[in-house]
């Protein structure tokens, strides 16, 4: 009712009919890429591969605040801050969900390497946050448990 | 659910200037049953962009493991009071969504 | 601002507030005009919706009582009324222990008698919400008892399956004013489905007994 | 000078770090701190000022009882007595009459759909968000001096007690005894300040299970669906009496909502 369609590419006519139909990538709107074959990793290692991060080296420069248990799988918060200096991405991976990587993150001159976001958990699982700077990559791992709960209401 | 209204906020913090942004969104796995007991297709932000004065500072991608209704925080370098901060999304579905704030 | 008042409100002290209630410390007990003033409030502001008639408004003997006494009726009270729901439980005869596969998926399910689901018997008992049962399940309640291992210590005797049946069937006939629902009496579960959880208690295959 | 000292001293009352000892606590910190909150309340901000109804007005002119278009303390101060209905009402009761009254709509066509769900709120829902916002940080306070509210209270208590329906069920079956759960869900004793408190202030809040805005309307009512009873009617009596005495037992907490639950 009160929701708003603001903005929708969808609507351009001919331009909208293709783009829906994934034929083109509305590129022009935002000069947006999307690593598929990364988010369709069905493991952390596939998909590390993936963003040519694979062999990443465990770092204590990498702080991962999050809660010890979730109490509901649906929004479990995540904040990730690199504090290895020139970090120009930050990747976010869930290792038990189905696709691991949630999120990449690249930043350029005037951002600080730091995210902070709600991800989705099947279950209990390490999440892996993995930085790149210099061309190198590193990594550090948080578990976080998932309980579920309600009485099916 | 449509992909609804966005909301920013961001403010002087020590040395940085956060950013906090808040998107309607269904984030749609398509594993989920709607009410008619048909799965519901795949419907995603892709990519989240963040502007200052113009010029882009953060590039995401993501999946949708993100949580429904996503919020995001980001931290910009330094930053001044009216610096002009934008956000925008892009879906698999094409649609996209653009907010701008002055920092507070 | 009085001294009184300062004293007052230096230790904190509420007396300033002489018209705020003072909270409860404990489940109070009710009058029968209280029962009554209560009912009819619940007639005037609900409405039947699904299977959920306005009927279940009215107060049973059994509610009434514990109401009055705030659950905890004196013996002589109590004993007479649950020796008449005892009574009224309708004992199948034979073996009275079902599959506790099923009672395992029974106990599970929190679904049945509420105005959202299909009326009839649906597959639930609730079982889970309120104990410890299986002890692979992890996501348990605990309002009633832990049951992890109830048939290990009990054997499966007929005495016990009846025990068993006649608690999930009324709990009420063994303790008057229980918190556990009675669910057979309230036609939330049927003759089988109570015998599958009986056999989910007692049988020495269930996981409950491993 | 009486109330505003009461108010001042219940507020200093100590409130027990209950939150602290749940094993969910940081996850309950960091949600709430990370919650998609605002976007309802921008929703609630739009539909408040929206012309609406048959007399083709917005809410700005409805008095929650601070006076006409005050949101300031207006949901802390609630429920509350109001003397133009001769009852007392919640927040949502409030909202309802205002439609009633300012917009002319009908009662059946302002409840037909007062809870919504994920993919489409409620105007009740957003409204409420949108509403309690402007109480952030103030104790709460809700009425207790008049009759009617003395009476609303009392009511209210008999209710959280009274057993009854196919399975035997009072609100205190689940929130009368520490230390228990449903599930994996704790239980707060509701009669009691140390529960309450901490609880009543965190409502209306976003619902991570149903990715909605939730109200206390629509905790009652569902509540009353899975202790199965009929349906309450929105905004009754009996439902803002419960409401009503659950939050005299909170008073003093400072409200820190619209917050987030489970």
């Amino acid at each position: 009712m009160f929701v708003k369609r603001r903005g929708l590419l969808k609507a351009a006519g001919a331009l909208g009919a293709l783009l829906a139909a994934g034929l083109l990538r509305p590129i022009a709107a935002l000069a947006a890429t999307w690593n598929k074959e990364a988010f369709a990793a069905k493991s952390a290692a596939d998909a590390l591969k993936s963003l040519g991060a694979a062999g990443a080296e465990a770092s204590g420069a990498i702080a991962i605040e999050a809660p010890q248990i979730a109490e509901n799988g649906a929004v479990v918060p995540i904040e990730i801050l690199s504090n290895i200096p020139g970090t120009t991405s930050i990747a976010v991976l869930i290792e038990k969900n189905p696709f691991p990587l949630a999120g990449r993150f690249d930043f350029m001159e005037g951002a600080l390497a730091f995210v902070k976001l709600n991800v989705k958990m099947g279950e209990t699982s390490d999440v892996r946050a993995v930085a790149t700077a210099g061309g190198k990559s590193y990594t550090a791992t948080k578990e976080i448990k998932v309980t579920i709960g309600g009485c099916g209401g | 659910m449509a992909a609804g209204p966005m909301r920013m906020r961001a403010t002087l913090g020590a040395g940085y200037t956060d950013v906090r942004v808040l998107m309607s969104h269904p984030m749609e796995t398509g594993q989920r049953k709607g009410s008619d007991g048909k799965l519901i297709p795949l419907h995603f932000i892709q990519n989240v962009t963040v502007k200052v004065n113009g010029k882009t500072v953060v590039e995401g991608q993501i999946s949708q493991a993100i949580s429904r209704n996503p919020v995001f925080s980001f931290r910009i370098k330094g930053g001044a009071k009216g610096d002009k901060i934008e956000v925008s999304w892009l879906d698999n579905q094409g649609e996209t969504n653009s907010t701008e704030t002055a920092v507070a | 601002m009085s001294r009184a008042l300062k004293v007052a409100s230096a230790f904190g002290l509420l007396a300033a507030c002489a018209t705020a209630p003072t909270p409860l410390t404990e489940q109070p007990k009710a009058t029968p005009r209280d029962l009554e003033e209560v009912t009819a409030t619940l007639k005037r502001d609900f409405h039947a919706r699904g299977q959920a008639t306005m009927s279940r408004v009215e107060l049973d003997n059994v509610q009434r009582i514990c109401n009055l006494h705030a659950d905890n009726p004196p013996r002589e009270v109590a004993q007479p009324l649950e020796e008449a729901q005892l009574k009224a439980i309708p004992f199948p005869s034979g073996s009275l222990m079902g599959d506790w596969k099923r009672g395992e998926r029974i106990a599970q399910s929190g679904r049945g008698s509420m105005w959202s689901d299909k009326p009839g018997v649906q597959e639930g008992g609730s079982c889970y919400n309120c104990h410890q049962i299986s002890p692979k399940v992890a996501a348990f309640g605990t309002i009633g008892p832990s049951l992890a291992g109830f048939g290990k210590l009990r054997g499966s005797s007929p005495e016990m399956q009846r025990y068993a049946y006649g608690r999930i069937y009324n709990s009420k006939a063994y303790n008057l004013c229980s918190q556990m629902p009675r669910l057979g009496h309230a036609g939330t579960l049927n003759e089988q489905q109570i015998k599958d959880l009986v056999a989910l208690l007692l049988d020495p295959a269930s996981p409950v007994n491993q | 000078m009486r109330a505003v000292t009461c108010g001042v001293m219940l507020a200093l009352a100590p409130s027990p770090a209950l939150a602290q000892q749940s094993p969910y606590a940081e996850y309950q910190r960091m949600t709430a701190e990370n919650a998609p909150t605002e976007l309802f309340e921008l929703e609630g901000e739009e539909i408040w000022k929206k012309r609406q109804g048959p007399k083709n007005v917005s809410l700005e002119r409805c008095d929650l009882g601070e006076g006409p278009g005050v949101l300031k303390g207006a949901y802390a101060h609630l429920p509350r007595y109001f003397a133009d209905a001769d009852r007392v009402m919640d927040l949502e009761a409030r909202l309802l009459h205002c439609m009633m009254s300012l917009q002319g709509r009908s009662r059946e066509e302002a409840t037909k759909r007062v809870f919504g769900n994920a993919d489409r709120g409620s105007e009740m829902e957003v409204l409420s968000a949108y509403v309690a916002r402007h109480s952030n940080g103030m104790p709460l306070r809700p009425g207790i001096r008049h009759p009617k509210e003395r009476a609303s209270y009392e009511l209210g208590q008999k209710i959280f007690f009274h057993r009854a329906g196919p399975w035997d069920f009072s609100c205190a079956s689940c929130h009368g005894e520490e230390g228990k759960r449903i599930r994996m869900s704790e239980l707060p004793v509701l009669y009691k300040p140390e529960f309450a408190r901490p609880l009543m202030a965190t409502w209306p809040a976003y619902r991570v299970s149903s990715s909605k805005i939730v109200t206390l309307q629509w905790r009652m009512n569902d509540c009353y669906r899975q202790m199965r009873m009929p349906e309450p009617d929105f905004g009754s009596e009996t439902t803002v009496a419960l409401i009503h005495f659950m939050t005299v037992t909170a008073r003093g907490e400072s409200y820190r909502g619209p917050a987030i639950k489970r």
